[in-house]
C-alpha cells in the first residue's frame, strides 16, 4: 500500500491504560502509544502498590517478617511463606522435621493450582468468557477451604515457620485433599474442552507476543514464562530444595501446539499442564508424608550468624528469590526479594510493540504478573 | 394501517363520525405505545432473564434477592437507573452526547414496527419490511459513533471506530443471509415471508428445512447478526476487559439506560427476524391459526411467535456466556473471507435451487413423492 | 564450576580489578570486583563459554551504612552453578557502569536500586525512578533515610 | 491459505463452539452445580483454627507483653502495674482490630494460652474507635490508683510488720514503694526480650 502524498496528517495517540482498567490484573499502569488499533509503543508505569516491603524487612524480626510475605503474592501466600522460611532457615542453618517439609510441599502445590487457577481464570474472562473464571473461582474456594482447615485463614494464610509449620495437618485434612484432587482432575479436561481449544481463544493467543527461549533466559523470565519459551528450567528439579527430589514430575514446556514456541498460547498451556503435576506430587505427598514433629526448636527471636544468602524457590509467578543480609543481630540487615513478575514486567516493552490493543491484555494475562509482587 | 383503520370504522360505528385520518393517527399513536410498552417489558425481563441464565450457566445462582427468587430485579435496576446522576463530563460535546442515546434508541426501537408477532398483528406490514429494518437499524451506528466521539474520552472513541467498522462490515452478510427468505416467499413483506411457511408440512414448511442453503443461511445470519448488534463473541465495541466499557464508558444514569434498552432490544429483534424468516415466525406445525377467529388466532399465533424468539434469545445468552472475544482484525477477516463469500455462495445456491425445482423444496418434493 | 575455580579464573584475567573471594556464611560465594571494570567482567563471564552466565538471577543494591553495594547473582542455564559478584561503592559518589545490554534483566532492577538507593548506573539506557513516584525526595532503603512527614501536602 | 484450510478453520470453529455450549448448557441445566452460600441466611462451617477476632482472657492474662512485642504492626497496646501481691495487674489491655491483620502470631506467642482467636469475623463500624477491642472496662488510672493503694497498704502493712519484729530499723515511706511498684511498660519490655533471646 503507498501513502498517498497528500492525505491528512495522523498522529499517534497516547491512552492510559491502567491504573483502574479491569484487565490490568491490579494497579499496573501501561502508557500506550498506539496508531489506531495498532500499539506502537506500551511502557509499564509500576510503583502504585509499593508498601516498602523491604523496608520493614529491616526493622522486623526474621519470625515477624512472615506475616509480610502474604502480601508479598496474595494468591500465592503459602509459597512466599514458605519461600521465606526456606531462605532463613538457611542462613540461620536450621534444620526441619521431614513431616513438615512434606506439609510445606503439600500447601505448596496446592496453592500453585489455586494460583494458576485464577490465572486461567482471569485470563479467560480478559480474552472475553466470564464464565471459565467462575468456574476457576469455584474450585480455589475448595482450595481455601482446605487451607482455612489447616491454618484458619483463607487468603493470608501465614501458615509455615522458620523450622517448620505452625500446626500440623488436622485430622481429616489429608483425605480431604485427596478427595478435592479426584474431584479436580476432571475439571482440566474440561476446561480445555470449553475454552483452551475453542477456535477463537487460540486465535487470541497463537503467535501472540513470541518470546524466543534465549530472549527469555537474557530478560530474566522465571516460571511458566519460561518454560512456556520451550526452556525447561524448573528449580523444584534442577535446583532443588526441601523435598522436592523425593517427588516424581514431569517440567512443562511450552511446545508451540498451535502457534510459534514461546507465544502467549503456550505460556497459558504451560500452567494448564503445571496443575497436572501438582495433582501428582500431592498426590505422592499425601502417600508417603512420614510421622513426627512439624516444628522445630527455633527460638522466637534468633540471631543468625553473619553472612549472606540468596535463595530461590519456584513460586506459581517464577522465581521467588530472597537476598537476605545478615549482620548477626535479630532483624535482617537487607532483605530484597526478586519477584518473578517484576523481573517479567522488563521484557513487557519488547514483546508489546507493534501489537494490538486487545492484544495488551493477552500479554498482561499471559506473564500472569500480580502487583503486590510487581510493586512489593 | 389505513386498511386497518378502515375495517375498525366498519366495525365500530361509533368511530365513523370522526374523519379517516384521525382514525388511523389514533391507531398509530395506539400501536407506537403497545409496541413501546411491549419492548420495555421484553428488555426488562430479557435482562433478568440474561442474568439468571448466566447464573445458571456460571454454577451460581443469579438475582435473587428482590421479590420472590428475583423476578423483580429488572424494576430495581430500572429505578436506579433513572435515579442515578446524570454525568455528562466536562469535556464532552454535551449536545452530540445528549444526542447519541436516542439514536441508538430509536434504531433499534422503529425496527419493530414491522415484527410479525401475529397473524395479523403488525404496527405496519411494510412491504419493504426487510429492507426497512436493516435501514433503521443501522441508526444506531450512527448513534454509537456519535456517543464514543461526544464522550471525549479515548477508550469512547476507540469503540465508537470499531463499532462502526464492525456495523457497517457485517450488514453485508446480515442482508445477503436474509435474501434467500425473500426469494423463496417473492416478497419483502415479513408477513408474507412468515405466511409462505405455513402449509400442510409442519416444521418442514420452514424456510429452515427448504434446502440445505437455506438451513446454512440461518446459522450465517444468526451469526452476522449477533456481530451487528455487537453481542459476545463479538462485542468488541464494548469490550469490558479490553475498552473497559466502550463508547459508553462516560454514560450514566438514563442515558445509559437508553443503551442498555437497545442492546436488549436488538437482541429481540435478530431473534425476532431469524423465527420469522427462517423458523416460520408465528406459524403453528399443522394447525392453521388464520382460520381461527381474529381473537384467538392471534393470540396464538402471538404465543408461538415469542415462544420461538425467546427460544433464539436464550441461544444468544447461551452463546454469549461460552465464548471468548474476537480481535478486531479478526472480526474483520470474519466477515470478510469467511461470511461474506459464505453467504453469497448460499445466495446463489439458493436461487439456483429455486430455478432448477421450480420454487419447491426438499420436503416438498418428498411430500409430493408420497402423494 | 566451584566458585574458587571461577574466582581464580577471573583474578588471572583481571588482575587487580577482581579484589577478594567470599565464601564463607555466604550462599553462594561472591567475588568482590571495582566497579568500575563491572562491565567487562560481566561481559567475559556471559560470553566465556567456561562459564556462560546467561541469566541474571537478581540484582540488588545494599546499604552497608559506610559504603554501597550492588550484589549481581548469576546463573548459568548451561553449566547449572551459580556466583555472586558484588562490587563496593563509595558512599558520596556512589555509581557503577550498567550492565543491561549484558543481560537485558538487568534494567527493571537497576532502576529499583537507582530508585530506593540512588545508586547511578552509567550508560543505562532509562535509568528513572520506578517504584516511587518521579518527585519522591531520597532514597527509603538507605539506613540513614527520614522518613517524610509530608508528601504534596498529604501527611504521610 | 488453501481451500482445506479453509474449510478446515470453519468446520472447527463450529465444532469447538459447540463443545464449551454443551459444557455449559450442562452446567446450565444442572441445579446441583450451584455453589453459592446465601451469606446472611447459610453460613459456612468455621473451622477449629479459624483466625477471627482475637479476644483476651483478662483473668488469665499475665501482662508478660509477649503478644505486643510479636506483632508485626503493634496492634496490642498494654498498660500493667506491679500488684501487692508482686503479680502485673493490666490497667487496660486494648486490640486494634482495625490494624490487626489476623496473622496469629500473638496467640502462638501467649505462654498462658489467655489470647485466642475466636471465630468473630463481622464486625463493621462507621467509627474507627469501635474497632478499637477494650478488654477491661474498667478506666486504667482507677485501676492505677487502686493498685497503687492496694500497693501502699500492703507496704504499710509490711513496715508495720518490719517494724514489729525489728524495731530498729526503719520502713521506707509508703509512697515511695508505691511509686516504685508502677512499672513503665518500656523497661519491661526491655527485660522480657533480653529473656527471650536467651532461651
Amino acid at each position: 500500500m503507498t501513502i498517498r502524498p497528500n492525505a491528512l496528517p495522523t498522529q499517534e495517540m497516547t491512552i492510559n491504560m491502567g491504573p483502574q482498567h479491569p484487565s490490568t490484573h491490579g494497579v499496573l499502569r501501561v502508557i500506550l502509544t498506539t496508531d489506531g488499533e495498532v500499539v506502537t509503543r506500551a511502557v509499564p508505569d509500576i510503583g502504585y502498590l509499593h508498601r516498602g516491603l523491604e523496608k520493614i524487612g529491616e526493622r522486623v524480626t526474621y519470625a515477624q517478617f512472615m506475616p509480610f510475605t502474604d502480601r508479598l503474592d496474595y494468591l500465592a501466600s503459602m509459597n512466599c511463606n514458605c519461600a521465606w522460611a526456606w531462605a532463613v532457615e538457611k542462613l540461620a542453618k536450621i534444620e526441619v522435621p521431614e513431616r513438615a517439609e512434606f506439609l510445606r510441599v503439600i500447601v505448596c502445590e496446592l496453592n500453585r493450582i489455586s494460583s494458576h487457577l485464577i490465572a486461567f481464570g482471569s485470563y479467560t474472562a480478559d480474552m472475553g468468557a466470564f464464565t471459565p473464571f467462575l468456574y476457576g473461582i469455584r474450585e480455589r474456594e475448595k482450595i481455601n477451604d482446605l487451607f482455612e482447615m489447616l491454618c484458619g485463614a483463607r487468603l493470608t494464610y501465614n501458615y509455615a515457620r522458620v523450622g517448620g509449620v505452625s500446626g500440623d495437618a488436622p485430622p481429616g485434612f489429608l483425605e480431604k485433599t485427596v478427595e478435592f484432587l479426584d474431584y479436580f482432575a476432571p475439571k482440566i479436561e474440561e476446561y480445555n474442552e470449553l475454552i483452551s481449544y475453542n477456535k477463537i481463544f487460540v486465535h487470541r493467543l497463537a503467535n501472540v507476543a513470541t518470546v524466543t527461549a534465549a530472549e527469555a533466559v537474557a530478560y530474566g523470565l522465571t516460571g511458566p514464562s519460561l518454560r512456556g519459551s520451550g526452556v525447561p528450567f524448573d528449580l523444584r528439579k534442577d535446583e532443588p530444595y526441601s523435598v522436592y527430589p523425593k517427588f516424581d514430575f514431569k517440567v512443562c514446556v511450552g511446545t508451540g501446539e498451535r502457534g510459534t514456541l514461546g507465544d502467549c498460547f503456550d505460556r497459558y498451556m504451560v500452567r494448564i499442564n503445571e496443575m497436572r503435576e501438582s495433582i501428582r506430587i500431592i498426590r505422592q505427598a499425601v502417600a508417603r508424608i512420614p510421622d513426627g514433629p512439624v516444628l522445630a526448636k527455633v527460638p522466637r527471636v534468633f540471631k543468625p550468624p553473619v553472612g549472606e544468602v540468596y535463595f530461590r524457590s519456584e513460586c506459581p509467578r517464577g522465581e521467588t528469590g530472597i537476598y537476605l543480609v545478615s549482620d548477626g543481630t535479630t532483624n535482617p540487615f537487607r532483605l530484597k526479594i526478586r519477584t518473578g513478575s517484576f523481573v517479567t514486567m522488563n521484557i513487557f516493552e519488547k514483546v508489546t510493540r507493534g501489537l494490538m490493543i486487545a492484544d495488551i491484555v493477552a500479554v498482561i494475562g499471559s506473564f500472569d504478573i500480580i502487583l503486590p509482587e510487581i510493586d512489593r | 394501517m389505513e386498511s386497518l383503520a378502515i375495517s375498525l370504522v366498519k366495525a365500530v360505528p361509533v368511530l365513523g363520525a370522526a374523519p379517516l385520518w384521525a382514525v388511523t393517527l389514533l391507531l398509530m399513536v395506539a400501536s407506537a405505545v403497545v409496541i413501546l410498552v411491549f419492548a420495555l417489558t421484553f428488555e426488562g425481563v430479557g435482562s433478568l432473564v440474561l442474568r439468571k441464565v448466566a447464573g445458571d450457566i456460571q454454577a451460581r445462582i443469579g438475582p435473587n434477592r428482590v421479590g420472590p427468587n428475583g423476578i423483580l430485579q429488572f424494576l430495581a435496576d430500572g429505578v436506579k437507573l433513572v435515579l442515578k446522576e446524570d454525568i455528562i463530563p466536562a469535556n464532552a460535546d454535551r449536545f452530540l452526547f445528549k444526542l447519541a442515546p436516542y439514536f441508538v434508541f430509536v434504531g433499534s426501537f422503529a425496527a419493530f414496527v414491522v415484527v410479525p408477532f401475529g397473524v395479523g398483528l403488525t404496527a405496519a406490514d411494510l412491504n419493504i419490511g426487510i429492507y426497512y429494518v436493516m435501514a433503521v437499524t443501522s441508526l444506531v451506528v450512527v448513534g454509537i459513533l456519535l456517543a464514543g466521539w461526544a464522550s471525549n474520552n479515548k477508550w469512547a472513541l476507540l469503540g465508537g471506530m470499531r463499532a462502526a467498522a464492525q456495523i457497517v462490515s457485517y450488514e453485508v452478510p446480515v442482508g445477503m443471509a436474509l435474501i434467500p427468505a425473500v426469494l423463496i416467499a417473492g416478497s419483502l413483506s415479513l408477513q408474507d415471508i412468515v405466511r409462505s411457511q405455513g402449509g400442510g408440512l409442519g416444521i418442514f414448511g420452514w424456510n429452515l428445512f427448504h434446502n440445505p442453503f437455506t438451513f446454512f443461511s440461518f446459522f450465517l445470519y444468526f451469526t452476522a447478526a449477533q456481530a451487528e448488534t455487537n453481542q459476545t463473541p463479538f462485542d468488541l465495541p464494548e469490550a469490558e476487559s479490553e475498552l473497559v466499557s466502550g463508547y459508553n464508558v462516560e454514560y450514566s444514569g438514563i442515558r445509559f439506560g437508553l443503551f442498555f434498552l437497545a442492546e436488549f432490544g436488538d437482541m429481540f429483534i435478530v431473534a425476532a427476524l431469524a423465527t420469522a424468516c427462517f423458523l416460520g415466525g408465528w406459524q403453528i406445525p399443522f394447525f392453521n391459526a388464520a382460520a381461527l377467529p381474529p381473537v384467538w388466532g392471534n393470540l396464538l399465533s402471538l404465543g408461538v411467535f415469542l415462544t420461538k424468539a425467546f427460544l433464539m434469545v436464550l441461544v444468544m445468552m447461551w452463546v454469549r456466556w461460552t465464548l471468548p472475544r474476537l480481535r478486531v482484525d479478526q472480526l474483520m477477516r470474519m466477515a470478510w473471507k469467511y461470511l461474506v463469500p459464505l453467504t453469497f455462495v448460499n445466495l446463489l445456491g439458493v436461487s439456483l435451487w429455486l430455478l432448477v425445482f421450480k420454487g419447491k423444496g426438499i420436503p416438498g418434493m418428498i411430500a409430493s413423492l408420497f402423494g | 564450576m566451584e566458585a574458587q575455580a571461577i574466582f581464580d579464573t577471573l583474578k588471572g584475567k583481571f588482575g587487580d580489578a577482581v579484589v577478594e573471594l567470599k565464601g564463607e556464611g555466604c550462599t553462594p560465594a561472591f567475588v568482590v570486583v571495582v566497579p568500575a571494570s563491572v562491565k567487562e567482567i560481566a561481559m567475559f563471564l556471559r560470553d566465556d563459554p567456561a562459564f556462560s552466565f546467561d541469566s541474571l538471577m537478581c540484582l540488588s543494591g545494599v546499604d552497608y551504612k559506610e559504603k554501597f553495594a550492588v550484589a549481581y547473582h548469576l546463573h548459568s542455564m548451561k553449566h547449572r552453578h551459580a556466583i555472586g559478584v558484588k562490587a563496593f561503592l563509595p558512599r558520596e559518589t556512589p555509581s557503577i557502569p550498567t550492565v543491561d545490554d549484558v543481560w537485558p534483566a538487568a534494567n527493571f532492577q537497576e532502576r529499583e536500586a537507582f530508585d530506593l538507593f540512588g545508586i547511578v548506573f552509567e550508560g543505562s539506557k532509562d535509568l528513572r525512578r520506578i517504584l516511587l513516584p518521579p518527585d519522591w525526595e531520597g532514597h527509603p532503603l538507605r539506613k540513614d533515610y527520614k522518613y517524610p512527614d509530608f508528601y504534596h501536602g498529604i501527611k504521610v | 491459505m488453501g481451500l482445506k484450510d479453509y474449510m478446515n478453520n470453519i468446520v472447527e470453529a463450529v465444532v469447538t463452539t459447540a463443545k464449551g455450549m454443551r459444557i455449559t448448557a450442562r452446567y446450565g441445566v444442572d441445579p446441583k452445580e450451584e455453589v453459592t452460600l446465601q451469606y446472611p441466611e447459610e453460613r459456612w462451617e468455621i473451622p477449629e483454627r479459624y483466625r477471627g477476632f482475637l479476644h483476651n482472657d483478662i483473668k488469665k492474662c499475665t501482662a508478660c507483653t509477649m503478644c505486643v512485642k510479636v506483632c508485626p504492626v503493634d496492634c496490642i497496646s498494654l498498660e500493667s502495674v506491679r500488684g501487692a501481691d508482686k503479680k502485673m495487674v493490666l490497667a487496660f489491655y486494648d486490640i486494634n482490630i482495625g490494624r490487626c491483620m489476623y496473622c496469629g502470631l500473638c496467640v502462638e506467642a501467649c505462654p498462658v494460652k489467655s489470647l485466642k482467636h475466636t471465630s468473630g469475623y463481622e464486625k463493621a463500624s462507621e467509627v474507627r474507635g469501635e474497632l478499637i477491642l477494650h478488654f477491661i472496662e474498667e478506666d486504667a488510672a482507677e485501676i492505677k490508683a487502686r493498685v497503687a493503694r492496694q500497693v501502699a497498704e500492703a507496704a504499710a502493712k509490711a513496715a508495720e510488720a518490719a517494724k514489729a519484729a525489728e524495731a530498729a530499723k526503719p520502713a521506707p515511706l509508703p509512697s515511695e514503694a508505691a511509686k516504685a511498684a508502677v512499672v513503665d511498660p518500656k523497661p519491661a519490655k526491655a527485660e522480657a526480650a533480653k529473656g527471650e533471646t536467651k532461651e
